[in-house]
């Protein structure tokens, strides 16, 4: 309905196979990215940071580096969590190593630490399919949480075992630590996410892409027509990892600031990143970010509805939120496997053919 | 007579436009066309250059002035191409309809005596190969897709791209000739040799030159102020004088650009792609185009439905006003932005027609409702009328004046004439030269000042200047009492039904009219599964009394608005019949632009005329048909004959 | 005779008791698998809710008391009657069928044909579900379940052993008792798959649906069965357990602990479960005994995963399942 | 039997030059079970050659053995004049042999435009980076693969659904995808696994069309397997015939046609 489609044409493949072909949709999501960045710096304070827009940014990388693995290569994974304590860690003994290295330097190279603790924990991938691989990542999750509560190196021989984010800049300004400006780390997380999602989207669009989905689709021919499974499934792991690296790093140094690893990064997160991707839509990137949205979401609505107009305690609110992400995701996996971001396609398609059926 | 003597800043020929156009828009683009994904693009520069080396090659294949080149195939850029590079080493692009089978290309080829054709594909190789021995002077071809050719004795043969190549090559060595060449082509020199398919007889070859394509071209473009910028489909056969005016005239003139689909049958989605700024199609297609949107928007839900109804009935109101100028009050205009936003555009946009500034319909007369539902839309669709001999344009409806039942008014250096027996006679810089090798055709159709018969009967609105055209002047007859008898006229209101797919009025010297109706196999199916009536034929269905019953609703109201022109309130049908098979060309009853050929459909059913004038209720008949594969069958009904009401009126003598 | 080797016996022993336990929920598994290819996630969670539902039925909860209290402002936690465990056995038990009722008529019966894998997710939403309705019904306090088993030391065993070697050996009898139970839980099945109508339509459609529906058994029956008995199996695990270390949260993660179990014995054999639960059950305790300390200890969390990835590696489809010959 | 010491001249005349791939006394086995027994034979340079038999001849599993996905227990297979050592299958792919599949193996999750381009992944080279930043080789890469698969596209003729998800085509469409895939790689040699089980009768002559024009337009070496003699007979130069794991007829289809044992196959007792 809204679509002006007549005379938006490619004359080269570049224009054909850039990732929104349609003028329509390009300049929907230029308004949202100048929004993001140009806009709600302006608007946000630190309720909204805290309560729904950092966390959202966060999930948003780790979903999108989940549905790599999941979504576009098949490959199902319940360790997020552990490779986000990953990242955490990483970041924290970077940051503690090189007090004054830019923070950004330092979640990076964070994510390259996961991606190549992903590859190694992702090696079993090439004997092991299914859902045997999906246990099998539980002792990726559990090994790994494990290890960061035992060895001490690891938080620093800090009595409480916690590890705490020490105050770091960027260009000067305080993006980790007690005292931080809601807008510096939205930013900092924003800037994070949309690099994630465009190098996801460049990724997937392309050859490893393709080697991935064949993998996905159907890993036998994949490999005859000459997918090589060890590559496509190691760069897999690789990629997905460093972008949950890069979440987890981000998770702790600017959100929590300090992190006990059982209780932030146990097997509780591993789904809850499952369910987003779930949720929002395998194989999509802009699945990851429905399904980050609307699992981050649904806990506050909940709390407001539950709590504050209802007036129940907090104990049976989150309760209700257990039985109905619950509930969801047998829902979704039911009536619409691709999830909200199948939902989003199909919405788009009844648009463009208004105001025909079909 | 209006004619200046020689182009405007000597753009006396289609190449010299080209140089104008290289150096003028170089970079913008010339030519689309949709192949391998994507729309593949050259600018007006490039152009030049390609046709160029094309010419280069067509000088070094030893091409002579005054040769004449057959071009073959549907709308593809290196046709286009290829007319112009012909024109530039002298020769004489004659473009042919490539669905024409073998024989008739070989009467058009031996007629002019091609030496050379271009040709899209192997299957228009093997087309010319079969008949190769009856044209001595045929040479060489070049085709332009080698799929399947590879194999083939190429001493006759050669790849466009090759021929390029060829030319590229020799380009210091024949540049200077190619350019002496181009500059011996003059206002009046042969610009392209144009076959029109008559209702009767064997093509006539019109032979239109340079003065008649860039006159019409450049009056006609200002006339409807085309731009630069504009985007045009090619789509018609590139044989017809229409797509030849359109994608080479005026688009050499005014530098727009010719879009080509990918093939026939993805036409409607490059169509939406492209979405085109100035359009033409016959009536056939947007009638078509219609009949789709109503049966899409019978499946869409009750909301959309209701939207779709109500916001149309808006746009019928008010939209041609708005098109016209004319004044609408506010609200009015708020209702018709909201269904803008609603309908229209989205509308428009499905179908392909969001840009359109200019569209053209013409051919035959299009139906009021199909004519006002695009408008309606906000589409500027107009109706020009025209035919080859006067390179297109005779008349043509200017914005704002705009109506379903005229044909505008004359174009731009334009003259009409109306003789006593109504026929139209017309004087333009765009009369032809002459019909190719047929001096005496020649002189039956224009005569020594030039007027041209255009063979349509038709009359002057005193009050609007308009152009009315009622009929074939040769089909125009009179009743028994005299009175006129126009019976395309009548099959037109009649054909206007969606349920109507032709009708032969007959009435010649008879006292009364009768009529034979073909029912659109589409529409009235559709009908019938809607309204779950089953049948197992096209006669069955046609038999069917409820289709009866709506045929003869239909037929009546066409009476009551005949009986309204009392020139022509003779013409109203009192009995008729449905026929068993639908006219065909493959059985001689229409031509291949679907034309009806009355004689011998006359001749072919003459038991069913005879059963509609002896008031028979019912006629049993075999007829002849030929099937798909060439075979010969039969195929017997009864049909019942219908009495159709008519409108009783005060005859006065007809046509004075 | 040295002292570790001494300790390491002991060891052992509680691990053989421990693997018991694992194999049970992995029965649950097991059950499930080989019928409908399902790889049931929320067996833990089953028996958590098993177990909830067991002491709330007992001690005469009132289901939902605290949305109750806190939507009506009314003050209710119990009926005010106890009811005899085997009674509340039995209750609890219905509640089970109840919900493999549900569980077929609204999850699987729509996935009918999914890939393993969307099933698999499926079950994990079922055990979020089912966690948190348990939650709801019967409070998230942790709560002890005595069905009257016997708890304590093992004098008997104790004296024999320090008759031996001088060192009596711990033995708790509960789980000499879950031992027991287990093993009358198997011999029981395997019982009733070999000589049962019931059992033997179930075993067709393990092997192949088709066959079996052919042949006129009705899956949605046997769909309903397996889960019932997987229900069942649950139910007993949450007994074992919620009498050993009390009805909590971190009982539905044993159920994780039989996943490994599962990976080494293979999804679809009963003997495998049961073996693949004592290696588990005794590797990871002779593991922290041995390498514990010196590693920081609570090895017990991972050492089951890391094992079975590993074996894995060399033998994907398990220590009985049989060789997969890849197909084009 | 024709001389084939170096290469011969087809009834149409087309020339058949060396040999591309030779299979000396491949013998494969699963467990006890014998698939081939002893079968050698050779595939030339742009000849269109056939392998047929009754259901369970073991013509799959030799098409298996030539495309590296069954390493053969006894035998040797000669590639372009080297003997192969077992090999992955991906890697075989990487040498120039590309397949169809019996029961169609496309991505059901991937357009045809995908499907088509995930074909030439062999041909990729360009860098994770280089990819993550769409920038450079990767890019250069992407649309030249654009290229060609649109060129095959073309000429199987489905621009159409280009970008329709397989999932939704019908199966005779779906064979003509799988075949663009193979295609798109510019094989050396190209195995088709049974291209017209399945297929109505004019859906059987567009493939036999496709498969003529493969040859006639890109002069690839072409082996396939079919049970349908009828149709192999018009399309291929050689025929092996196997039956029961044996080969039990080689040379032209009329040198097998009038082979008695293969006669005996066809006609006398059905195996399945």
């Amino acid at each position: 309905m809204l679509y002006r489609e007549a005379g938006d044409f490619s004359s080269t493949y570049a224009q054909d196979s850039q990732t929104f072909p349609i003028r329509f949709d390009r300049y929907r999501y230029y308004f949202v990215l100048a929004f993001a960045f140009l806009v709600v710096p302006f608007l946000i304070n630190d309720y909204w940071a805290n309560a729904i827009l950092l966390p959202f940014l966060i999930y948003a990388i780790a979903a999108i580096g989940l549905n790599i693995l999941v979504g576009y290569c098949g490959q199902v994974s319940l360790g997020t969590g552990g490779f986000m304590a990953v990242g955490a860690y990483a970041c924290y003994k970077l940051m503690t190593a090189f007090p004054d290295v830019s923070m950004f330097v330092h979640v990076i190279i964070a994510g390259l630490i996961t991606a190549m603790v992903g590859v190694l924990f992702g090696l079993p991938s090439l004997r092991i399919k299914g859902f045997y691989l999906a246990v099998a990542t539980l002792a990726a999750q559990f090994f790994l949480v494990w290890l960061f509560n035992r060895v001490s190196w690891f938080y620093n021989y800090s009595a409480s075992g916690q590890i705490n984010a020490p105050e770091r800049t960027v260009f000067g300004i305080a993006v980790t630590g007690p005292n931080t400006d809601a807008w510096a780390t939205y930013m900092f997380c924003l800037i994070f996410l949309t690099l994630s999602a465009i190098i996801a989207r460049n990724l997937t669009r392309g050859t490893v892409g393709r080697s991935w989905m064949a993998i996905r689709d159907m890993d036998i021919a994949a490999e005859i027509i000459g997918v090589n499974p060890l590559k496509a499934k190691l760069t897999a792991f690789a990629v997905s990892s460093f972008f949950v690296g890069i979440s987890g790093a981000l998770f702790f140094a600017v959100y929590l600031g300090a992190v006990e690893v059982g209780e932030a990064f146990g097997i509780q997160k591993s789904f809850l990143v499952l369910f987003m991707v779930i949720i929002g839509g395998l194989g999509s990137i802009f699945g990851s970010f429905a399904g980050a949205a609307f699992l981050v979401v649904l806990p506050v609505v909940l709390k407001i509805v539950g709590v504050d107009w209802l007036g129940w305690p907090t104990d049976i609110v989150a309760h209700f939120n257990l039985v109905i992400v619950g509930g969801l995701i047998v829902m979704f996996l039911i009536v619409e496997p691709h999830g909200l971001a199948q939902l989003w396609r199909l919405a788009k398609e009844k648009l463009r053919l208004w105001p025909f059926p079909h | 007579m209006a004619q200046t003597q020689s182009g405007v800043g000597g753009l006396v020929s289609i190449p010299a436009l080209l140089n104008r156009n290289a150096s003028e828009f170089a970079g913008s683009p010339a030519y689309r066309e949709k192949e391998f994904g994507i729309w593949q693009t050259w600018t007006w520069s490039q152009t030049r250059d390609e046709i160029e080396a094309l010419a280069l090659g067509l000088l070094d294949m030893g091409v002579a002035e005054g040769d004449f080149v057959a071009v073959i195939g549907r709308n593809r850029p290196y046709l286009y191409w290829s007319m112009v590079a012909v024109q530039m080493v002298g020769g004489v692009p004659v473009p042919l309809y490539q669905d024409s089978v073998a024989e008739e290309m070989a009467y058009v080829m031996g007629h002019c005596g091609a030496k050379l054709a271009v040709v899209a594909d192997q299957e228009q190789v093997d087309k010319i190969l079969e008949v190769n021995d009856q044209l001595p002077d045929f040479q060489r071809m070049i085709y332009l897709d080698p799929r399947g050719l590879r194999k083939y004795d190429h001493e006759h043969l050669e790849q466009f791209s090759k021929v390029q190549d060829r030319g590229r090559a020799a380009r210091d060595r024949l540049k200077a000739e190619l350019d002496a060449r181009i500059a011996r082509l003059d206002y009046d020199s042969t610009c392209v040799m144009l076959y029109t398919s008559g209702t009767t007889g064997k093509p006539k070859g019109v032979v239109l030159s340079n003065r008649n394509v860039i006159e019409t071209a450049r009056s006609s473009s200002e006339f409807d102020h085309l731009r630069p910028d504009d985007d045009i489909l090619a789509y018609l056969p590139m044989a017809w004088v229409g797509d030849f005016i359109f994608s080479v005239g005026q688009a050499y003139w005014t530098g727009f650009c010719v879009n080509c689909p990918e093939s026939p049958d993805t036409m409607m989605t490059d169509l939406r792609e492209i979405g085109p700024t100035y359009y033409f199609a016959p009536p056939r297609v947007f009638e078509t185009q219609l009949t789709n949107v109503m049966i899409r928007m019978e499946d869409a839900g009750r909301f959309k439905q209701w939207l779709f109804h109500t916001f149309m009935k808006v746009a019928r109101e008010v939209g041609p006003k708005l098109l016209d100028g004319k004044p609408v009050g506010f609200l009015d205009r708020v209702r018709y932005k909201l269904g803008d936003l609603a309908v229209y555009g989205p509308l428009k946009n499905t179908l392909g027609f969001s840009r359109v500034r200019v569209g053209y319909t013409a051919g035959e007369a299009i139906g009021p409702d199909i004519f006002d539902f695009y408008r309606a839309l906000g589409i500027n669709l107009k109706q020009l009328y025209g035919q080859t001999e006067a390179t297109v344009f005779i008349t043509a409806q200017p914005d704002g004046q705009v109506r379903s039942d005229t044909v505008g008014v004359p174009s731009p250096g334009v003259e009409l004439r109306i003789a006593e027996n109504g026929e139209v006679f017309y004087r333009s810089p765009g009369v032809f030269v002459e019909y190719y090798k047929n001096a005496e055709s020649t002189a039956g159709t224009k005569d020594a000042e030039g007027w041209v018969a255009t063979g349509d009967a038709g009359f002057i609105e005193p009050d609007t200047g308009h152009l009315r055209i009622i009929d074939r002047a040769k089909d125009v007859g009179q009743m028994a009492d005299g009175s006129l008898f126009a019976p395309k006229y009548v099959e037109n209101k009649l054909k206007f039904y969606p349920n109507i797919l032709e009708a032969v009025v007959f009435g010649n010297n008879r006292t009364e009219c009768t009529a034979f109706i073909n029912i659109d196999l589409t529409a009235v199916g559709n009908w019938a599964e809607r309204n779950n009536i089953a049948y197992s034929s096209y006669q069955e269905l046609a038999g069917h009394p409820q289709v009866m019953d709506a045929i003869q609703r239909h037929v009546e109201e066409v009476n009551l608005s005949v009986a309204e022109d009392e020139m022509l309130s003779g013409c109203q049908v009192h009995r008729f019949v449905v026929l068993h098979k639908e006219l065909d060309a493959d059985d001689g009853e229409l031509t291949r632009t679907r034309k009806v050929r009355r004689r011998i459909i006359e001749e072919k059913y003459a038991d069913i005329i005879a059963a509609l004038y002896d008031g028979s209720p019912r006629v049993s008949t075999v007829t002849e048909v030929t099937y798909e594969d060439g075979r010969k069958g039969a195929i017997k009904a009864t049909l019942e004959v219908r009495d159709a009401a008519t409108v009783a009126v005060a005859r006065k003598m007809a046509a004075e | 005779m040295p002292e570790q080797l001494i300790f390491a016996m002991e060891v052992f022993l509680n691990g053989l008791m421990a693997g018991v336990l694992y194999a049970l929920v992995a029965l649950g598994f097991v059950l499930i698998f080989k019928a409908s290819g399902i790889f049931n996630f929320a067996q833990g969670v089953m028996a958590l809710f098993a177990a909830l539902t067991l002491v709330g039925i007992m001690n005469g909860q009132v289901p939902f008391a605290h949305i109750i209290n806190a939507t009506f402002g009314t003050d209710l936690h119990y009926f005010g009657w106890t009811v005899p465990g085997l009674l509340a056995i039995l209750l609890t038990m219905g509640m089970m069928v109840l919900l493999a009722w549900c569980v077929q008529r609204f999850v699987f019966r729509h996935l009918v044909g999914q890939e393993p894998i969307i099933l698999f997710m499926a079950t994990i939403g079922l055990a979020y579900f089912l966690e948190g309705v348990g939650d709801l019904m019967w409070g998230s306090d942790i709560k002890t379940l005595d069905v009257g088993l016997p708890q304590g030391i093992n004098e008997t065993i104790d004296e024999v052993t320090f008759g031996w070697f001088g060192y009596g050996f711990f033995i708790d009898n509960l789980d000499l008792v879950a031992t027991l139970v287990a093993a009358i839980l198997v011999t029981g099945l395997v019982l009733f798959a070999q000589y049962t109508k019931q059992g033997r339509a179930m075993r067709a459609v393990a092997d192949d649906h088709q066959a079996a529906l052919s042949v006129g058994v009705s899956l949605n029956f046997i769909w309903i069965l397996v889960w019932s008995l997987a229900g069942f199996v649950a139910l007993v695990a949450g007994i074992m357990w919620g009498a050993k270390s009390g009805v909590q949260f971190s009982l539905s993660l044993i159920a994780l602990k039989a996943l490994p179990v599962l990976m080494l014995g293979g999804f679809t054999s009963i003997p495998g479960a049961i073996v693949g639960g004592l290696i588990i059950g005794v590797g990871e305790k002779l593991f922290e005994f041995a390498l514990g300390p010196a590693l920081g200890g609570a090895t017990e969390n991972w050492f089951a995963y890391v094992l079975a990835l590993i074996f894995l590696v060399f033998r994907p489809q398990g220590l009985f399942g049989e060789k997969i010959i890849e197909r084009v | 039997m024709l001389d084939q010491s170096e290469g011969y001249v087809t009834s149409d005349g087309r020339k058949i030059g060396g040999v591309v791939m030779e299979m000396k006394n491949i013998t494969l086995r699963f467990g006890g079970v014998v698939a081939i027994k002893d079968i050698s034979f050779d595939i030339r340079e742009g000849e269109i050659r056939a392998i047929i038999g009754p259901n369970g001849a073991g013509k799959s599993s030799m098409l298996n053995v030539i495309s590296g996905f069954y390493n053969p227990q006894e035998g040797e297979v000669w590639y372009r004049g080297s003997l192969r050592p077992p090999m992955k299958p991906y890697q075989v792919a990487r040498q120039g042999i590309a397949r169809t599949f019996q029961n169609i193996a496309l991505f059901e999750g991937m357009t045809v435009l995908d499907n088509v381009m995930t074909g030439r992944l062999t041909k990729m080279n360009s860098g994770m980076f280089s990819q993550a930043i769409w920038k450079g080789r990767a890019e250069a890469e992407e649309t030249e693969n654009r290229e060609k698969a649109e060129r095959i596209i073309d000429f199987l003729e489905i621009q159409s659904i280009r970008k329709t998800p397989v999932a939704r085509l019908p199966y005779g469409l779906k064979k003509r995808v799988e075949l663009a895939r193979a295609l798109v790689s510019e094989p050396s040699l190209l195995l088709l696994d049974e291209p017209m089980a399945g297929m109505n009768v004019e859906e059987k002559e567009d493939m036999s069309r496709f498969i003529l024009d493969v040859n006639d337009e890109f002069g690839t070496t072409i082996a396939l397997i079919e049970h349908d003699m009828g149709v192999v007979m018009d399309l291929s130069d050689r025929v092996v015939v196997m039956d029961y794991g044996k080969k039990i007829g080689d040379g032209t289809p009329d040198e097998v046609r009038r082979n008695q044992d293969v006669i005996d196959a066809y006609l006398g007792v059905a195996h399945d």
